[in-house]
């Protein structure tokens, strides 16, 4: 099964065959307590308080909402506005740690997760502070609460990683496939679903076989492999490749009866419920030409990037950009103190000359776009309604369907920003509608 | 080499914009490279056949619409197009729909009206409706049709600037026609000069090969799709095929038809050029099929023995209702009739 | 308003042609010399500035509720008069137009000038009106007939000026070559308003019913890229 | 029932002042109007006939479908040459109408063009009365009407054949029915002066 669109650009998975290893233990960690979808947890420990690992510094502010832990055993040295991976300075809590590592006495394994009603689960999935990992964020207690008029009938499992350079599932589906599975099995059962599926891109048939290797035969999992197409690990391509149901517009995969969960999100949820391991680590590719040692690392959540990469050997003296994600979706950052967040799968580090300018040349109409975009949408179009500032325009071009894979950007040979363009092109468009509500 | 800098990485020294962070790496010059690339063969051909004369249009055309290009960009005050090579391409595909023995004005006036009234009037590369040397091609066939029609004979290598003038098979075929003459009547070329050549015509009318030669490798680098030449040339085929089957002795063959007259070079560049075409693979090919309905209707009931150039200018001006009307379903919008209002807004 | 700015009005801030965008049929059928472009816009002024005093005459008289049947009688009449006594007395001009010269009577720039101005205007501006809008469409007519003959003839006034080597670009003289030239010179009107209006410190709109979203010809884009 | 009388009495009163308008201009032109369509026509047959003193108006099969209007200009000594109306539908863009002269022996004396709507430039040029004698004048009619393209002695303009085509087979037909009335024209008594 395929979906139409899609591109194929150069995967340079220079990280597939390092084996992933752990960070040493850091003097200094920033926890901001924004870290995922929805809103941040309420600050429960005061300047100068002792914690251990894996305590929680937040509580959560609504259903909405997860804890972040204590990355290792410290003293909060300070609660106040630090760089953020967003821009914008966010509320973050500073660690000085104590070296001692120490994991918190509270954090106790919760029980066998084949026998724990989906509730007590559903609890310890947010108490561990586990969100999707895979890039988006999204609290995954809540995914793993459909509403009642939604029925699930399957539970997808996101092992493509279609983004270039990025290696951090891959490893995980090859060391940790029995907690993958597990955690599959887990998931399951909280959905109360009797069938999964797991996508793996093509180009890792051994973490497949990992996995068909690691799955108990009382689990019914079904493996798939996928063809390599970027982007094939967006959820409603993923959904339409495996099982070929159509997310509505402007819907979600529950509309169809699916859930989508990453691998790494799997693995998590199992540490969490098996082993009484809240989320205080992630792995972390950190990759490009521009870094010394590329390398897959296991990083605690907090860590600063300017550590990363000195871990990795440092910078060439010529890196251009520094992207939190790959190189298709990730978000460029630019201050080196911004931590390491549960949702950064990678860190790439571009040499100057890599980096393309993109800058508004005019449409030749060569439809290139128009072949490459997965949304089927007709971004040439697009982009030039955006230019002429129609914003009304742009609802019947469907703008808000695009899933800004930068598909279209990245085939284009007049080099148009149309990612930034469309992002834009939405939020204007919403202005448009909000006036017009508020009118009406 | 590689010199790890850590601690001077400053906040100065990232590039910061928006996804996504990479790019393909193709760009409109080497688009542009591609497809003059292509017409190497058909214009070595078109030379062989004509000679030096062919050679001073081909040239004096090209600087005519690079020089246009770069007076044009100055006049609006616009960054100088000059070099993604669109300007000069239009020169060549211009100088292969001029006869090879052209006045030097004839020449000029195509490349002003091409990059001027064509193209730059439109705001530039991207932006013009139609495509500019067709525009030029129409306006001078319109303007001057005694020079226009004026076809040399094709005397080999080494031609001289008094080589004989003929009419083209097309040509002789609609004079025929006209005077109810039966086709049999008409000397015309065979299908092996017709593939290589040998006949009265303009630069890019003859050599239908080497032509096609080039038309592939564009399918191949991907610059164009099969959609429109395959659309062009089967309706075309369709068409005169039942014309030839109904009346063989008054419709030609419609592999004759295929190989004369522009058609090749129409059909794999002229109509193809992007910016005059439609972008979604339906709308291609819709645009290809109503070049090929036109060139046919024009070529067997009209007044002018060839339709190529009117018909992709025809097609030209209704790309923009093809474009809306063969928008592809939006993934997950609901299967819609045939023109139904979209979803949105 | 001043009975000046009455009469300038139509040569150019509302021109008929170039800014109203009206009577473009003959504009574009007949403009293929200078002497025709004339000879159509004379008759017309002469039948706009006619109808105009008819009609600002009887503005008292004529009921609301008839008033456009009334308005085509009279501008019919007019129209009428005009065929007659040019084919009596300027035969080969009122060949060459021809059929053009009943049609004056659909032109909508006499209808519109009768509707919007004479009707509820007194006669002395009414007549002003006229005369400014209907030379305003003989200038209009001129210049493209002269742009079109001297491209498309090489002469002028059917003086031939660009010599006998001029191969004439006989598509000016064709109805492309009136759209082509008609198109030009717009752009060339409302670039010049343009620049008239930014020095003036008015805000100008740029057309933007005319942007179909396919060309910068409304210089649209320039607005993004400006901001 | 008042509203609707009223506004037919204006309506009407205002035609009823058009049309007397209407009435007093015709009256005024109609002779004007006529003399300048004569002298069109007069001027025509005066160009592409020998000179002659005096023109007679023969209207042969009057009525019928193939009714026809000859010029006969007489000499001194008779019939110098007959003029009439012929047309061909072969041109480029329809009827090309012209006004032919034939001498006393059925040799082209002269042609014009009174209708056409040919190419500006191209097709167009065959108004131009220089060319028109250059090419035409002196041949003997009923001969071999066509342009050298077709394997004839007419030349044609380049790049206007088809009109130059059309002009050739309207002289033809032209001819072909003087040819068939010649006997019966001039006959005296229908005398009008040029």
């Amino acid at each position: 099964m395929k979906f139409k669109g899609g591109i194929h650009p150069s995967y340079l998975k220079l990280t597939a065959g390092l084996p992933i290893e752990a960070m040493p233990l850091l003097e200094r960690y920033l926890v901001p307590i924004g870290q995922h979808i929805g809103a941040p947890g309420d600050v429960v420990v005061e300047k100068g308080q002792a914690v251990k690992r894996g305590e929680p510094l937040t509580r959560p502010a609504g259903f909405v909402s997860v804890p972040v832990h204590a990355p290792t055993s410290g003293t909060v040295k300070k609660i106040a506005d630090f760089p953020h991976p967003l821009g914008r300075p966010q509320l973050s809590i500073e660690l000085e740690a104590d070296g001692l590592d120490a994991w918190w006495e509270s954090a106790a394994p919760v029980g066998d997760w084949r026998t724990l009603a989906p509730a007590a689960l559903r609890d310890a999935i947010r108490d561990a502070g586990i969100v999707g990992l895979g890039g988006a964020t999204f609290p995954t207690h809540v995914k793993l609460s459909p509403p009642e008029d939604k029925p699930i009938d399957l539970l997808v499992v996101n092992g493509a990683e279609c983004e270039p350079y990025l290696t951090s599932d891959h490893r995980i589906m090859l060391e940790q496939a029995v907690d993958v599975c597990e955690g599959v099995g887990l998931m399951m059962r909280v959905l109360g679903v009797g069938r999964a599926m797991v996508g793996v891109e093509d180009n890792k048939p051994d973490a497949l076989e990992a996995l068909r290797r690691a799955c108990p035969p009382d689990l019914p999992l079904e493996f798939r492999l996928l063809e390599t197409k970027y982007p094939q690990g967006s959820e409603k391509h993923l959904i339409y490749a495996l099982c070929k149901r159509e997310v509505p517009a402007g819907g979600l995969p529950m509309d169809v009866g699916v859930v989508v969960q990453n691998v790494g999100t799997a693995a998590a949820c199992v540490q969490a419920v098996r082993d009484g391991r809240p989320m205080t680590e992630r792995v972390v590719t950190v990759t490009g030409s521009a870094v010394m040692e590329p390398r897959n690392l296991m990083v605690r959540i907090g860590t600063t990037l300017q550590d990363v990469l000195d871990h990795c050997g440092g910078v060439t003296g010529d890196l251009g950009k520094v992207i939190y994600g790959g190189p298709m979706m990730g978000m460029v950052q630019f201050d080196l103190e911004c931590p390491v967040l549960k949702g950064t799968s990678g860190i790439l580090c571009l040499k100057e000359s890599e980096v393309t300018q993109f800058e508004g040349r005019a449409c030749i109409r060569c439809g290139n776009c128009v072949d490459a975009c997965p949304m089927l949408l007709v971004p040439s179009r697009m982009g030039v309604l955006v230019e002429r500032s129609r914003w009304e325009d742009l609802g019947e071009a469907c703008v808000t369907d695009c899933i800004e894979c930068g598909s279209c950007a990245y085939v284009c040979p007049s080099r148009r920003p149309l990612v930034q363009y469309f992002k834009r092109g939405k939020l204007e468009w919403r202005a448009v509608q909000r006036r017009q509500d508020s009118h009406a | 080499m590689n010199t790890p800098v850590k601690d001077t990485v400053s906040v100065q020294n990232l590039i910061v914009s928006a996804s996504p962070h990479v790019h393909a790496g193709q760009d409109v010059r080497a688009v542009m490279r591609d497809v003059l690339l292509a017409l190497v063969p058909g214009v070595l051909v078109g030379l062989w056949f004509f000679g030096l004369p062919a050679l001073v249009v081909l040239l004096l055309s090209v600087g005519g619409c690079v020089a246009c290009e770069w007076a044009a960009c100055r006049l609006l005050g616009r960054r100088s197009t000059v070099g993604d090579l669109s300007a000069a391409l239009t020169g060549v595909l211009l100088a292969m729909n001029l006869p090879s023995g052209s006045p030097w004005w004839l020449v000029l006036v195509g490349a002003v009206v091409a990059i001027g009234l064509g193209k730059a009037i439109y705001g530039g590369l991207g932006m013009n409706p139609f495509n500019p040397a067709l525009v030029a091609r129409v306006f001078l066939l319109i303007s001057f049709p005694v020079q226009m029609t004026r076809w040399v004979v094709p005397r080999g290598p080494g031609t001289g600037f008094d080589a004989a003038t003929g009419a083209t098979p097309l040509g002789a075929v609609k004079e025929a026609i006209s005077l109810g003459r039966p086709l049999t009547a008409v000397d015309l070329p065979g299908a092996g000069d017709l593939l290589l050549g040998d006949m009265g015509g303009s630069l890019g009318e003859v050599g239908a090969a080497a032509l096609m030669l080039g038309g592939f490798y564009l399918l191949w680098r991907g610059i164009i799709r099969w959609q429109i030449p395959v659309g062009f040339i089967a309706s075309l085929v369709v068409v005169t095929g039942i014309a030839h089957a109904a009346a063989p002795d008054r419709y030609l063959h419609p592999l004759i038809h295929v190989l004369s007259g522009g058609l090749i070079l129409g059909a794999f560049f002229m109509a193809t050029d992007m910016v005059t075409s439609p972008v979604t693979r339906r709308g291609m090919l819709v645009f290809g099929v109503g070049c090929g309905l036109l060139t046919a209707v024009i070529r067997l009931w009209g007044g002018y023995p060839e339709g190529v150039s009117f018909a992709i200018l025809l097609m030209n001006a209704v790309t923009p209702l093809i474009d809306r009307y063969t928008r592809p379903r939006v993934f997950g919008a609901p299967r819609r009739v045939l023109f139904s209002v979209r979803r949105g807004s | 308003m001043t009975a000046t700015a009455v009469f300038f009005r139509g040569l150019w801030k509302e021109n008929p042609i170039f800014r109203l965008l009206l009577g473009l049929c003959p504009t574009l059928a007949v403009t293929t010399s200078v002497v025709n472009g004339l000879g159509m816009g004379l008759a017309s002024t002469f039948v706009l500035l006619c109808s105009n005093t008819m009609i600002s005459l009887l503005r008292g008289f004529i009921p609301r509720k008839v008033r456009i049947p009334a308005y085509i009688v009279v501008i019919a009449s007019f129209v009428t008069i005009v065929d007659l006594v040019m084919h009596g007395f300027f035969f080969e001009l009122h060949r060459s137009l021809g059929l053009f010269i009943p049609l004056i009577v659909v032109n909508c720039i006499i209808l519109g000038r009768a509707e919007a101005f004479a009707s509820r205007n007194p006669l002395r501006l009414s007549v002003l009106d006229g005369l400014g809008m209907g030379l305003g469409f003989t200038a209009g007519l001129a210049i493209l007939g002269g742009v079109r003959e001297l491209l498309g003839s090489g002469s002028l006034l059917g003086i031939p000026v660009l010599g006998a080597d001029y191969p004439p670009a006989l598509v000016m003289i064709l109805p492309p070559g009136a759209f082509l030239t008609l198109g030009l010179l717009l752009a060339g009107m409302n670039k010049l308003e343009q620049r008239r209006a930014i020095r003036a410190g008015e805000a100008y709109a740029p057309p933007r019913e005319m942007d179909c979203g396919n060309c910068v010809l409304c210089n649209l884009g320039e607005n993004l890229r400006s901001e | 029932m008042k509203e609707p009388v009223n506004l037919a009495l204006r309506l009407g009163l205002i035609c009823a002042v058009a049309a007397l308008a209407l009435t007093q201009v015709d009256a005024f032109t109609r002779e004007p109007i006529a003399l300048a369509e004569a002298r069109a026509q007069r001027e025509a047959v005066a160009a592409v006939l020998p000179p002659f003193t005096e023109l007679v108006a023969d209207t042969l099969r009057p009525g019928e479908a193939d009714q026809a209007l000859y010029f006969t200009g007489m000499g001194p000594d008779g019939p110098v040459g007959t003029a009439l109306v012929t047309a061909s539908g072969l041109g480029y863009s329809g009827l090309i109408e012209l006004m032919l002269g034939l001498d006393a022996e059925g040799n082209v004396n002269g042609v014009r063009v009174l209708r056409h709507a040919e190419t500006p430039g191209l097709g167009a040029n065959y108004a131009a009365p220089e060319l028109l004698d250059r090419f035409y004048k002196g041949r003997p009619g009923g001969g071999e009407w066509k342009v050298t393209k077709d394997g004839g002695p007419v030349d044609a303009v380049t790049g206007a054949t088809v009109t130059g085509r059309a002009i050739c087979d309207a002289i033809d037909r032209g001819w072909d029915r003087w040819s068939r009335d010649r006997d019966r024209l001039g006959a005296p008594g229908k005398k009008e002066t040029p």
